[in-house]
């Protein structure tokens, strides 16, 4: 932690950014939350251990906008959020300076989070400068994932329809994901009506398949929108089961390998047939 | 308010023996979209049309459904009836009941059930069909071609003759390519240069063509009709208006040392120097690796000799931008360096060579004058192995593909060697002979039956050097089963065709594909072979594939009547089913432009913003970008969203 | 809601080799079931999953996607694009309870009249071995 | 003089299955772990929550998805408009600050040039049984907006829990029909009178809050916000709504939908045009359209200081934050402080 106060502050000195992007715990409530440090600020209550859940990604096409370059503070999973973002032009990467902390897990209510267990990279894949220990990437289990496929049908479409059917339409999990960018969702389209804007079964299983679909090659599994889920909809195990998905059709681990073109966009010749086939079948 | 006209077809009995088309028209006529229903027994008929005619006429209907056969077969003709009476054509859709119904379906109740259902969607759909205009896009009548070997040579000269502006594009000094090295050409055995040599100098000489050597294609912008090009002309640091092509400065410069490509590499030149003898343009060329003056500002002999004081040793590379309509790219091909072949020696035994060094070896402008030594020790050689499919046909070493012209060239060689060698012994290791050409069997019957080739079909397994200073070659005659091998004087290696080194680099440039081998991908294998995935890109030559001179020169011919084709029009009409992009609806991550074939995507400003652009001209109306864009900002007119949607949901 | 023992099916495909493919099965009065409902588009590559998840969640009981077979795309890659799309909604629907067999995704050329008969008969057969079980994703009514 | 009413705690049950056989009675409900209201169940335990619940109540006056018109594709486009439900219905368990809603809601739906007839006709419907509040939550700051826990303003019939039983009363001609009961004894017992503390969340005036309009903070304050919808779908005084058309298999209902002016879809308009593009002015909008824009047309502010919003937050901040956080900030500048620029620590 010292190590990485040390190296913003020389950055701040040598003009290299205005402003970090990181996680601050409040003095008053040990509350942390993810916070803006500007050049001249103390570093103090800069923190980074397992209560920085938070995938602070989704802040930097702001920050850019508003700092000439802007270090951020990355998580592994977060670092692979980054990685998806740039691919897709959404952030240049002059613009910013990449923090890369070894990650521990994070605890979500007290205990890991789910989303640690099948971590692909304990540190940033981008990272201009690597704090902390660099641990070996796991290869996913997808433990959750295959527990639903053991399902039958009818048994999976009972588990998530009682999920959809809770669906409130807050659209959180849209707002949080750095990847949910849209000028115009398509949710929020009328002509055509894909998606019904009531909050009913039909729009709603509309809304999370095409949440999960749009995200398929592209969700690095930070699972921010689980955590901020009002109605604690799964929504991880969809995203899971889409990576994977095309971690067994196409061996993309996404946001894993920087400046990879995303799976569903690459032109790949080579594909078999197979891949067209129902796992059942 | 859209008011839809239905019309039902009978199509004789092709569809109403099988559904009951007034039950159809009955149905559908209180759909609340629908202004206007008749049934008709055949609707294509002038007087079936006439009926649309008068029914947009007298009852005000502004979109057609006619419930026919396939739109393959007569969308066109009753786009053309809307139009003719003002509708835009755009505003018809056809429901498909006869190969899709009435065909298929054996139960006449379903059938007709079905039949109602597919025009029900129609009319459903045709409601959100927009008008759409064609698109014109204007024309530039100049062509760009790139490559001045003889494909690129014969599109340039044949769209030259056409009254066109040519601007021919050749990386090296000298337009001539690989043919200008060959010493005679199969079957007919005529000189090379006796038939090539007229061309380039006609090329040069054509009003309507502007020849730039040394010079590379750096960028593409644009589409077809109006493409801009960015051309680099190397530094030659020789000044072609002032250079008289006297060839005083190769003869007295110091520095013999580059080696000649033009010879494949048997001999060495000067630093400075003009290519070879018949070169066009005859201005020579500063190799600035080798030359003294530029690496370590000393000598200087050239400028001081030349009489034009044409030598300029501050040169620098320099770029200029050309409006073309349409590009024909003819960049030919490379021999494959069989160093890979460590079995024949790895090109480590000097009289092991290639079949372009033999060439060179046997060519009267050649390094020996025509005389055939070796290049060892400049004896005569009296027995030649040569030996085919070297990186042809042997996935396991280079290339799984046939080469195509090296049976016949080796075939030619045997020839020009027995008439230069009248005593000397000859044979072929061969897997096959391919010779599917015109002559071209006959040709080959005539190496082995006139001049006593022998034909040893099997692939060489080895080579060795003697110390004779012979080489034994290890091979088989498989046609008697039985290991053989041969002590020869000189080795010739039918090595390879190779795409150029830097061929994907223009490709990407161009925006056209290269295949797994790297020559460049026609539009269709068979009914567009000269046609690339860019509109107004064409191909000729061995750049698409190995070929011979008559298939180089039909397919640069060909090229030059596609770009006549397309000149012949001063605009182009494009269907106007193509994409485009809402700009405020557009994020710019242009994940789109990874999935265009067409290149046709480009990144543009609005506002603040980066977004994506569709280039009308370059789009083809596939919607690949439409199905990847996640905001729904590409729009695919004519197979809409909101068209396909309805389609979807309109299921009854 | 059931699969139902007329099982409805919806068929996108391409219009230069699939579409084609189905006008031929009609030239050559291959006969197939009277359930399957075309959809006509340009190119495999112009199918966003978006369209079949609308078609579950509509009430279909199957659906097909076909284009033409993988290097005779008329725009060369479209099909690719689509092979990797669809191979990954599939599983998504397949994960959310959506039965294998409802879905079949194919490559049919313009010379394959036979071949898009005997698709259609065959996918109309497996759902109607299906029929009974739950029509899962499909909506009942309005508000559901 | 209308008394107090006792009841045991073990005639509950009984006393609203009574009422069951004539009314259609609405009480909370445990399912998975959270409370929601719904039907009564006689064969179901009848239990009310310790505080409030997360889903706001003016889903049973103006529900999520409302149809108001139905029709058909046929050569008419038949449209009928949806006909409202009248039998007599009863809801128990409703807070005072719940009541304070829904008196903000007739004010929208009834007391302004068009009145919505649907909502007319649940309102004239319903009676409402309303639970006195014995403490405040963590969340709860109706005292900072001018309300009590222990307010009846607006109950048909009040009760509350009190040691081993509930005292009821009505406070209108409407509540005394279900007064009349074998399970309600008079008293002179009332509820016991408590001292109110303040919330956390007290704020500046609404003509204070009209003059940050152009300040500075608006950045501040929305970069800690999602501007994701869920508070103003928790929040008992939003009631934006849009009007879409839903069809399946010919059929066609005209909807009204919750709308929320957090997202950036509600304020697009046809041509693309949007005027809260940015998060900033969507997080403006809805502090100042709950603490001035609602006194400006009605006199008085929407916020009831329920705690809803803090509740369903997901990123746990709170929306009555904002509203100190800007009074705070109006302080500041009262007393010069102010400086140009923002103070943004939290991201």
């Amino acid at each position: 932690m010292n190590e990485m106060r040390n190296k913003i502050e020389e950055l701040f000195k040598n003009g290299e950014i205005d402003a970090v992007l990181g996680y601050r715990e409040d003095p008053a409530t040990g509350e942390v939350k993810a916070a803006v440090f500007k050049k001249d600020e103390a570093l103090d209550d800069m923190v980074f251990d397992g209560r920085c859940v938070q995938n602070l990604v989704n802040y930097l096409p702001t920050l850019v906008a508003r700092y000439r370059k802007v270090g951020i503070v990355l998580k592994g999973c977060d670092g692979r959020s980054l990685v998806t973002q740039l691919v897709e032009h959404r952030i240049n990467k002059n613009q910013i300076v990449a923090l890369g902390v070894g990650c521990e897990g994070v605890k979500l209510d007290g205990k890991e989070a789910d989303k640690c267990d099948d971590c692909a990279t304990s540190m940033s894949p981008i990272a201009d400068y690597e704090f902390g220990e660099k641990k070996h990437k796991k290869e996913p289990a997808f433990s959750k994932v295959e527990e639903i496929e053991k399902m039958s049908p009818a048994e999976r479409w009972k588990f998530f329809a009682d999920y959809f059917a809770r669906c409130e339409r807050c659209y959180a999990c849209r707002q949080i994901c750095p990847s949910c960018y849209c000028e115009i969702c398509v949710a929020d389209q009328q002509e055509p009506k894909w998606i019904e804007p009531s909050a009913k079964l039909s729009a709603n299983t509309m809304w999370h398949l095409i949440r999960a679909y749009h995200l398929a090659g592209r969700c690095a599994d930070c699972g921010e929108c689980e955590r901020v889920c009002p109605q604690e909809i799964p929504m991880r195990l969809l995203n899971n089961a889409l990576e994977k998905a095309v971690h067994e059709l196409f061996d993309v681990r996404p946001g894993t390998v920087p400046d990879e073109i995303p799976p569903l966009v690459v032109l790949s010749k080579e594909d078999p047939d197979t891949i067209l086939e129902g796992k059942n079948e | 308010m859209a008011k839809v006209g239905v019309f039902v077809c009978h199509c004789g009995v092709n569809i109403a023996a099988k559904v009951d088309v007034k039950k159809v028209v009955d149905t559908l006529k209180d759909m609340p979209e629908v202004g206007f229903a008749q049934e008709y027994k055949f609707m294509c008929s002038s007087p079936g049309q006439e009926l649309i005619r008068k029914a947009i006429k007298d009852n005000n209907i502004n979109r057609v459904v006619v419930a026919a056969c396939s739109p393959r077969m007569h969308l066109p003709t009753f786009q053309k009836a809307l139009a003719s009476e003002g509708l835009n054509p755009y505003l018809v859709s056809m429901a498909n009941i006869r190969e899709q119904c009435s065909w298929v379906t054996d139960d006449p109740a379903e059938a007709t059930q079905k039949a109602i259902d597919l025009v029900a969607r129609q009319i459903k759909r045709v409601v959100h069909q927009d008008p759409l205009d064609e698109i014109y896009v204007p024309m530039t009548k100049t062509a760009l071609v790139i490559g001045g070997g003889i494909a690129g040579i014969q599109a340039a000269l044949d769209i030259a003759d056409g009254n066109r502006k040519v601007i021919l594009v050749e990386k090296s000094p000298s337009i001539g390519g690989r043919m200008a090295q060959l010493d005679e050409t199969f079957p007919t055995l005529d000189c090379s240069q006796c038939i090539l040599t007229p061309k380039m100098v006609e090329a040069a000489q054509h009003p309507n063509i502007e020849i730039r050597v040394n010079s590379e294609v750096k960028k593409v912008d644009g589409y077809v009709g109006n493409f801009e090009v960015t051309i680099e002309k190397k530094a030659t640091y020789v000044d072609a208006q002032k250079c008289i092509g006297c060839g005083i400065c190769q003869e007295k410069c110091p520095v013999k040392t580059v080696p000649d490509d033009f010879n494949a590499g048997l001999n060495t030149r000067a630093a400075i120097a003009i290519p070879f003898p018949q070169a066009v343009p005859a201005i020579p060329v500063i190799e600035a690796d080798y030359c003294k003056k530029l690496i370590e500002n000393k000598c200087g002999v050239c400028a001081k000799i030349c009489p034009a004081e044409a030598v300029v040793y501050d040169d620098t590379p320099k770029q200029e931008t050309v409006n073309v309509g349409a590009i024909v790219v003819a960049t030919g091909y490379r021999e494959m360096d069989p160093a890979v072949y460590t079995e024949y020696g790895g090109m480590k035994y000097p009289d092991v060579i290639t079949g372009m060094q033999f060439e060179r070896l046997i060519s009267s402008t050649g390094p020996t004058g025509g005389e055939l030594k070796r290049p060892s020790d400049g004896k005569i050689p009296k027995t030649v192995v040569f030996v085919q499919c070297v990186g042809s046909r042997d996935e396991s070493k280079a290339h799984a593909y046939c080469s195509g012209i090296c049976c016949m060239y080796t075939a030619k060689h045997t020839m020009l060697y027995k008439h230069h060698v009248p005593d000397g012994q000859a044979y072929v290791s061969y897997i096959d002979v391919r010779a599917p050409g015109k002559t071209y069997e006959e040709f080959v019957r005539r190496a082995i039956e006139e001049e006593d080739v022998r034909y040893l079909r099997g692939r060489v397994a080895k080579i060795r050097r003697l110390q004779n200073g012979q080489y034994r070659v290890y091979t088989e005659d498989t046609l008697v089963g039985r290991a053989v091998h041969i002590d020869a004087d000189m080795v010739v290696l039918a090595s390879a065709v190779e795409p150029q080194k830097d061929a994907v680099g223009l490709a990407q440039i161009l925006g056209i594909a290269c295949d797994a081998d790297g020559f460049y991908t026609e539009a269709h294998p068979k009914l567009k072979p000269i046609e690339t995935a860019s509109a107004g890109v064409f191909l000729a030559g061995a750049c698409q594939g190995p070929k011979d001179i008559p298939a180089s020169v039909q397919q640069g011919s060909a090229a030059a009547s596609k770009v006549l084709a397309l000149f012949a029009k001063d605009t182009m009409v494009k269907s106007p089913q193509i994409a485009a992009v809402d700009p405020t609806a557009c994020t710019g991550c242009l994940t789109c432009s990874y999935v265009c074939h067409y290149s046709a995507i480009e990144e543009k400003e609005f506002g603040k913003r980066r977004v994506a652009e569709i280039i009308p001209g370059k789009c083809q109306g596939c919607g690949a970008c439409v199905a990847t864009c996640k905001g729904k900002a590409i729009t695919l007119a004519g197979f809409s969203d909101d068209e396909i949607y309805e389609e979807i949901v309109s299921c009854r | 809601m059931q699969i139902e023992k007329e099982p409805k099916i919806l068929a996108i495909l391409c219009k230069w080799c699939s579409y084609a493919g189905a006008d031929l099965a009609g030239t050559s009065r291959f006969a197939y079931p009277a359930n399957v409902r075309i959809v006509q588009v340009p190119c495999s590559g112009r199918v966003d999953p978006i369209m079949i998840f609308k078609a579950f969640v509509e009430g279909y009981d199957g659906v097909m996607v076909s284009g033409c077979h993988p290097g005779d795309c008329h725009y060369t890659t479209g099909n690719y694009h689509a092979r990797r799309r669809i191979a990954v909604a599939r599983r998504l629907l397949e994960f959310v309870g959506v039965h294998p067999d409802r879905m079949h995704f194919t490559w049919i050329s313009a010379a394959e009249g036979k071949k898009f008969a005997e698709v259609c008969s065959r996918f109309t057969d497996k759902l109607k071995n299906l029929s009974g079980t739950e029509k899962t994703l499909a909506r009942k009514e309005l508000a559901t | 003089m209308n008394k107090w009413h006792k009841m045991k705690r073990t005639d509950l049950q009984k006393f609203v299955s009574r009422l069951a056989e004539k009314w259609e009675v609405w009480v909370p409900y445990r399912a998975d772990g959270k409370w929601e209201f719904g039907i009564y169940d006689a064969m179901k335990d009848l239990d009310f929550p310790e505080s409030i619940i997360h889903v706001s109540l003016k889903s049973l006056f103006f529900p999520k998805r409302r149809p108001v018109a139905k029709y058909e594709e046929d050569s008419k486009w038949s449209l009928q408009a949806v006909v409202p439900e009248d039998r007599p219905r009863i809801v128990i368990g409703l807070h005072p600050c719940d009541v304070a809603g829904i008196e903000y809601m007739d004010k929208v739906f009834l007391k302004s040039e068009h009145k919505d007839a649907m909502y007319e006709a649940e309102r004239e419907r319903t009676m409402l049984i309303g639970m006195i509040c014995s403490e405040m939550e963590d969340n709860c700051h109706c005292t900072d907006r001018g309300l009590a826990p222990d307010s009846t303003r607006g109950m048909d019939v009040a009760f509350v829990e009190a040691d081993d039983h509930y005292l009821f009363k009505s406070m209108t001609d409407r509540g005394k029909q279900v007064m009349q009961s074998e399970y309600l004894k008079e008293v002179d017992e009332k509820p016991e009178k408590k001292e109110w503390p303040a919330g956390k969340y007290a704020i500046a005036s609404p003509e204070e809050f009209m003059e940050m309009y152009d300040d500075k903070i608006w950045h501040e304050l929305s970069d800690i916000c999602l501007t994701c919808g869920i508070c103003t779908y928790a929040c008992p005084t939003c009631v934006c709504f849009l009007v879409t058309d839903e069809k399946f298999k010919g059929k066609g209902e005209r909807v009204t939908v919750w709308d929320s002016c957090q997202l950036q879809s509600y304020s697009r308009m046809a041509g693309g045009h949007n005027t809260r593009k940015t998060p900033a002015s969507r997080v403006r909008n809805r502090t100042l359209d709950k603490f001035a824009y609602s006194h400006l047309r009605y006199g008085q502010i929407s916020c009831t200081g329920c705690g809803r919003c803090v509740m369903v937050c997901p990123l746990k901040r709170s929306f009555p934050q904002l509203g100190a956080r800007l009074s705070e900030r109006i302080e500041e500048k009262k007393k010069g402080k102010a400086k140009a620029g923002t103070r943004s620590k939290e991201a």
